[in-house]
């Protein structure tokens, strides 16, 4: 009797192999080749810890592309988004990747977050496609061979908030507070100190891994500290703030990195209840009132009153439009039955040679848009700016 | 604090136990205690038991509830620890071995609330018993690559297993789980089960418990028969005293740990200290 | 001839259907180009399929709870990552060779079996929830050590940087993993179906009377954790093999307690059932992760505590009892293919794949004590009989 | 300076398992059971104060004591009930399979994100030494707890009813004693201290996401097993210990991101050194 329960199951999963091995058959082919609409694809944490940047660069991303398909798409053909979700889980991208480039998907926003978007970069650079990743800023994410990003590297970001503290902090006492199994954090961290110079000694380096959200350990290293560089999402950092109130010195800084965005809207976080001055360097500014970040901060409210809102979002509402005008400014005819590969090699063409974007994320100028360009080996050029969020008080 | 310092300091003088010496003496009887007895804490729960069981006999252990007899048992299978005195089985001294080793050393048992291994079946409860058997030796090794000896010892441990159910009457059922037996039948497999060790000296737990008469002398007739059929000696302990005086050659009465009174059934049961233990002044 | 076939595929019919897939999807991969979430997918399940198998051997047969089986699993993977890329240090990591490959096996494997020697140390002093909790904290104490090596030597907590086959090849990875399924099946499966494994099961079904029937507890114990362990190492260095980096947070509690479901599915003391539901529950994770996304993902999770908890009861609630015995799987099938009974027929596998065994029944040992110790004294034995027997 | 600091951290942290581990360890000595998900009453309590807080404070802790409780209540009579006299084995399971539960379903409800909330009661000053008001309220709350507890054990009836079904289920309940009724009792004590755990814990780390009770779960748990599992004592001494491991490790930055594991470590430890715990009775299985 068992031995038919086995025999049935056997079979049965034999045959749901089979089906798979056969579904599995294709050729070395376009994927998009039934496709209506170029197919934009994602892959971030829509849920769990991190799924507020998911979420906000799935929005934006869509926005960008009602906006374009509004105004008559890439010479009449549409796009469309498809998002898979990573939770942040490098074992994820197999899945979701596979989802993404097997389900017709022709322009990539690669990963959201680095971890996965290191996994990513794998797959991708084999199957010889092209992504401009909104956010994910490790420095082993950009490649000459397709990976370009659209926010700052990890090393940009550190080195350039160490210049920051050699003219502006020196001789204070520097802690650092980072999550020593995010690469973000980790690469951010190691240019940051080997940027910074001997006036500072040596920073105090305190840590955390994981979703730990209870820092007495770190606090009690880093309470002496007059400048406390926090290259952290705003999740943990704000956790670090409401614990560390008191015990903190009351007039130290805490200064973070574009991760720090939306930190002034975090749920149940008021700003207001510490002394401290909060600050960051960035790309974007959230909270900007007027200029092009300004339109997009009110299209995008207007079209998700309730969804995050950060530098996140921004980026990726940015990595659209300059995909697309880069396609526009190749000249070249698009259709939506193109594979993922010949969009490649457009791309490339362009973002690897001299082609400059105007958009919403770095240096507004006097309402104007940003100048951004890209170097060869897919780092970004634009300006970024350090934004106060918060004076002491 | 300094108890519990003392009870670390005693339980990882536990985990590595001294060597005890054992010693060989000469010995006529297949059992000989020597002064036997255990106490938890304060508490002696058996002290000063000598016991000589001769070859081929069936010895009887009894007493009132309480009076030690199974803990008796446990000092003689390893599961307790003597604090006191020692035992020879065919005069070499087996304190402080552990279980299998008793096991191994010929002391077989079965117990008061049936342990059978309720999820295998029948055929394989005796054939765990068979185990250790040199004649069916195999290494893991032998049979994870399925080497002949697997096959071959494999085949001569079910033969053998077969027959043992065949003398208890258990054949039929070789295939069935053992949790399904009735309970006569269970307690015929733990025998069994026991007798597959090859012990020298088969302890029984109250084997007649929750049988009817009938099965009672069903059971008597079958431990006779081990005894002949397997050259056997058998301790047993048991309350039903027709059953005790009807079987056993021997017996031992046991009050409070301490023994009230030695020899044959009638005169030990006649014994006016036995009477006042069982019926009272 | 045929009653020698038919045992034949008795035994080895498990064998015989991975074997048949495993060449189904070989030639299929060299025949066609398959798609990369093909063989992605079976990569998975193959380490799946060998870490339920490895986990059912001291779950489903030993009949101890362990939680750490990930621990492991990370041990092996860490440890086995890391000798491939030493050994093929300076070189191009693509290079990498199926004989460096068997090495970090052989040595992911051993290392695992270490740390398993060492855990069924302490499942010979502890047993139960004891011994689950102790098996936890391993788990946990082997991820905590990994996310804080230095990054030179384990990769800390960015994760190690693995070996791997490219994408395009994964599917050496699967028949390689497919390979070692079939290894890992000839040896449980052997080990199970011989002495050692009656002993295993033995000591399952009561360590008491095992003890007293001169089974070496210590010595199977100590065998089935070491196994097991190795094993999940095996499972491990394959897992480093196609996924690069590994991280010490992927083999984290909540892993353990994901290959412990499929086992629990699979109905444990089941081999067979373990493969299949780890088949299944790799397969539906897969296809749920790709259709369900943003906090709809979080509908599996509680489908799977809720199938999990149900299942449980179904099982083992005393009270459904009746229940279960009148709907059941195997009555079910009976009613459509009407089977033909044979008693005679000889249950090599004594372990039944719908009960969770039991190890320690506390009423059980309650109820007898008090029957046969407070009641039972000569004359009401017909009664006690009829309780006993009862039980 | 710094030992005092420590010393009152240490109190604090390790008050806070005590009482998360009292419910362990009531319900493991009277119901013979693992309840996995004693972490996840925890996570419920977190929310419900952080929902409430903004209303008021102290509705807040009421609200999540009952919300624990009705939730602990269901859980047993659904979950744990039926599973009553299977194997332990099976028990656990069900219950892994309930902490699951009731992640996903708070997931469901409020979100993934984690939910935040701001409480300063400021500071008490003495020379150098600065304390945190809460973390004496924490001391103190969770003193008054347990003293309430172990005179609630000893001298009322639910109490002594209560250790007689811990000492022997079989003769309590030939005794007459209501032992399912003692179950539930166990249960409601369990999860209502859960709950003001919870409260604590979201008090001093000011945040609660999903999987916010499991890791103090299951380290009050390691508590309860080091302090002896079954004895209320034993709880109290068991999670003061890992409080004060957790307040030493986090002075001693070379420690201080191993521990997790330390305190994992000393829980093996202990476990092979004395099965029992400190505190824990010996049960022999009758042979």
């Amino acid at each position: 009797m068992k031995k038919t329960i086995m025999k049935i199951m056997c079979l049965v999963l034999v045959v749901v192999m089979a089906t798979l091995c056969f579904a599995a058959c294709g050729n070395e082919v376009n994927y998009a080749e039934n496709n209506t609409t170029i197919k934009i694809g994602v892959s971030g944490p829509l849920s769990g810890g991190a799924a507020m940047y998911g979420i906000a660069v799935q929005n934006s991303a869509q926005l960008a592309i009602d906006e374009i398909n509004a105004a008559g798409g890439i010479n009449g053909v549409m796009l469309e988004l498809v998002a898979k979700d990573d939770k942040h889980d490098p074992t994820q991208v197999s899945t979701t990747y596979t989802a993404l480039y097997e389900g017709g998907c022709q322009l990539f926003l690669g990963t959201v977050t680095t971890a996965p978007g290191l996994q990513f970069k794998q797959y991708a650079l084999e199957d010889g496609i092209f992504y401009l990743t909104p956010s994910a800023s490790g420095d082993d994410i950009s490649s000459k061979d397709g990976g370009f990003q659209m926010c700052f590297a990890d090393s940009n970001q550190g080195t350039a908030s160490a210049q920051y503290f050699n003219t502006n902090y020196a001789g204070k006492k520097v802690g650092i507070f980072y999550k020593a199994d995010d690469d973000y954090s980790v690469g951010i961290k190691n240019n940051f100190v080997a940027n910074l110079n001997s006036s500072f000694g040596t920073p105090v380096e305190a840590s955390f891994t994981g979703d730990a959200s209870q820092f007495d350990s770190q606090i009690a290293l880093l309470k002496t500290c007059d400048v406390i560089f926090m290259p952290i999402y705003y999740t943990p950092a704000s956790q670090f703030m409401r614990q560390g109130a008191t015990d903190i010195k009351a007039d130290a800084i805490y200064f973070g990195c574009d991760g720090f965005d939306g930190i002034d809207a975090v749920d149940g976080f008021d700003i207001d209840t510490i002394s401290q001055e909060v600050s960051y360097l960035s790309h974007f500014d959230s909270t900007s009132t007027t200029g092009p970040a300004a339109d997009y901060i009110n299209a995008y409210k207007t079209k998700y009153p309730n969804a995050p809102l950060n530098q996140f979002g921004a980026a990726a509402y940015d990595c659209v439009y300059a995909m697309v005008d880069a396609l526009k400014a190749s000249g070249e005819e698009i259709t939506a039955t193109m594979s993922a590969q010949d969009f490649a090699e457009i791309l490339m063409d362009q973002f690897a040679g001299d082609f400059v974007f105007h958009g919403v994320t770095g240096e507004c100028v006097n309402g104007e848009k940003s100048t951004i360009s890209w170097n060869d080996d897919g780092t970004v050029n634009k300006k970024a700016v350090k934004y106060v969020v918060k004076q002491k008080s | 604090m300094a108890k519990f310092i003392d009870s670390v300091k005693k339980r990882i003088k536990a985990m590595f136990p001294e060597k005890i010496q054992r010693k060989t003496i000469e010995s006529d009887y297949v059992l000989e205690t020597e002064s036997l007895g255990i106490s938890f804490g304060g508490l002696k729960a058996v002290q000063n038991v000598n016991l000589k069981i001769s070859k081929n006999q069936i010895y009887g252990l009894v007493g009132p509830n309480g009076a030690g007899k199974t803990t008796v048992f446990n000092l003689l299978t390893g599961v307790y620890q003597p604090t006191e005195g020692t035992f020879y089985l065919n005069g070499e001294e087996l304190r402080g071995l552990p279980q299998e080793e008793t096991n191994h050393k010929g002391i077989a048992r079965t117990f008061q609330n049936i342990r059978l291994f309720n999820n295998m079946s029948v055929v394989r409860n005796v054939m765990v018993g068979l185990h250790n058997q040199e004649e069916y030796k195999c290494s893991v090794l032998e049979s994870v690559l399925r080497l002949p000896r697997h096959f071959k010892v494999e085949k001569e441990m079910r033969e053998r297993a077969k027959e043992l159910l065949d003398i208890f009457g258990l054949l039929e059922e070789r295939n069935n789980l053992a949790c399904n037996l009735p309970y006569g039948k269970q307690r015929k497999l733990e025998i069994a089960r026991a007798l597959a060790t090859n012990p020298k000296l088969l302890l029984l737990d109250e084997p007649a418990a929750g049988m009817n008469p009938h099965e009672t002398e069903d059971l008597m007739n079958t431990i006779r028969l081990i005894r002949d059929k397997f050259d056997m000696t058998v301790l047993l302990i048991e309350h039903d005293l027709k059953f005790v005086s009807g079987l056993c050659d021997k017996i031992t009465v046991l009050n409070f740990g301490t023994v009230l009174a030695e020899g044959t059934a009638e005169e030990a049961l006649n014994d006016p200290e036995v009477v006042k233990a069982y019926i009272g002044n | 001839m045929k009653k020698s076939f038919k045992s034949f595929a008795k035994h080895y019919m498990n064998y015989a259907v991975i074997a048949a897939v495993m060449l189904i999807f070989t030639i299929l991969a060299l025949a066609t180009p398959m798609k990369a979430s093909t063989s992605l997918l079976f990569q998975k399940i193959t380490v799946a399929v060998i870490m339920a198998v490895s986990l059912s051997l001291v779950v489903g047969f030993l009949g101890e709870l362990s939680l750490g089986h990930a621990g492991f699993m990370s041990i092996g993977a860490y440890l086995g990552g890391k000798i491939a890329l030493v050994i093929i240090e300076g070189g191009d990591l693509e290079a990498s060779n199926i004989l460096v490959f068997v090495l970090a096996l052989v040595i992911g494997a051993a290392c695992a079996a270490l740390c398993g020697f060492i855990v069924g140390f302490a499942a010979l002093r502890l047993r139960g929830d004891y011994l689950a909790i102790v098996t936890l904290a391993f788990g946990e104490i082997v991820r905590v050590i990994f996310t804080n090596t230095s990054s030179e030597s384990f990769g800390g907590a960015l994760g190690l940087k693995s070996p791997s086959f490219s994408m395009k090849k994964t599917y050496i990875l699967v028949i390689i993993g497919f390979v070692l399924i079939l290894f890992t099946l000839f040896v449980i499966q052997n080990l199970l179906r011989s002495k050692a494994g009656r002993a295993i099961t033995a000591i399952r079904d009561n360590e008491i009377a095992a003890k007293a029937t001169g089974i070496n507890v210590t010595k199977h114990k100590l065998m089935v954790f070491v196994i097991s362990a190795a094993f999940a190492g095996v499972a491990g260095v394959l897992f480093s093999y196609a996924n690069s980096p590994i991280k010490a947070d992927t083999f984290d509690f909540n892993y353990s307690i994901e290959i412990l479901v499929m086992v629990v599915l699979g109905g444990m003391g089941s081999i067979n059932g373990s493969i299949i539901s780890a088949t299944l529950i790799t397969i539906l994770n897969d296809k749920l992760t790709v259709y369900l996304s943003g906090d709809n993902a979080v509908f599996k999770d509680l489908f799977y505590a809720l199938i999990l908890i149900l299942i449980i009861i179904y099982n083992n609630a005393p009270a459904l009892k009746g229940f279960r015995e009148k709907y059941n799987l195997r009555n079910l099938v009976n009613k459509i293919i009407k089977p033909k009974h044979d008693p005679s027929a000889v249950r090599d596998d004594a372990a039944r794949w719908d009960v969770v065994p039991t190890k320690i029944e506390m009423n059980e040992v309650l109820s007898t004590d008090l029957v046969i110790d407070k009641v039972g004294r000569g004359d009401d034995s017909a009664d006690i009989r009829e309780r006993g027997g009862n039980k | 300076m710094e030992f005092i600091t420590m010393i009152i951290n240490g109190l604090s942290i390790g008050g806070t398992y005590a009482m998360i581990a009292l419910g362990y360890t009531m319900v493991y000595g009277i119901a013979k059971m693992l309840n996995f998900a004693h972490g996840d009453i925890i996570m419920v309590g977190g929310y419900t104060i952080v929902l409430f807080f903004p209303i008021s404070p102290i509705l807040g802790i009421i609200a999540s004591v009952i919300f624990c409780v009705t939730v602990g209540i269901v859980v047993e009579k659904t979950a744990y009930k039926p599973l009553r006299g299977a194997s332990p084995l099976a028990v656990l399971i069900t219950a892994i399979g309930v902490s699951k539960l009731l992640q996903s379903a708070a997931q469901i409800f409020i979100g993934s994100e984690s939910k935040g909330v701001t409480v300063n009661l400021g500071e008490i000053r003495m020379g150098e030494i600065k304390i945190n008001v809460l973390t004496l309220i924490t001391i103190a709350c969770s003193a008054a707890v347990m003293v309430a507890l172990t005179l609630f054990v000893k001298y009322t009836k639910t109490g002594r009813a209560m250790v007689a079904v811990s000492e022997d289920r079989g003769a309590a309940q030939l005794m007459g004693i209501n032992v399912n009724f003692i179950i539930m009792i166990t249960f409601i004590i369990g999860s209502a201290l859960a709950a003001v755990a919870g409260v604590f814990l979201v008090f001093k780390i000011q945040d609660v996401g999903t999987t916010f009770g499991a890791m103090p779960g299951i380290k009050a748990f390691a508590a309860a097993v080091i302090g002896g599992i079954g004895s209320i004592p034993g709880a109290m001494v068991g999670g003061l210990v890992l409080g004060f491991i957790e307040a030493v490790c986090g002075m001693v930055p070379a420690l201080s991101p191993y521990t997790d594991a330390i305190e994992f470590a000393i829980l093996i430890i202990v476990l092979l050194v004395k099965p029992t715990g400190f505190l824990g009775k010996k049960r022999r299985e009758k042979v």
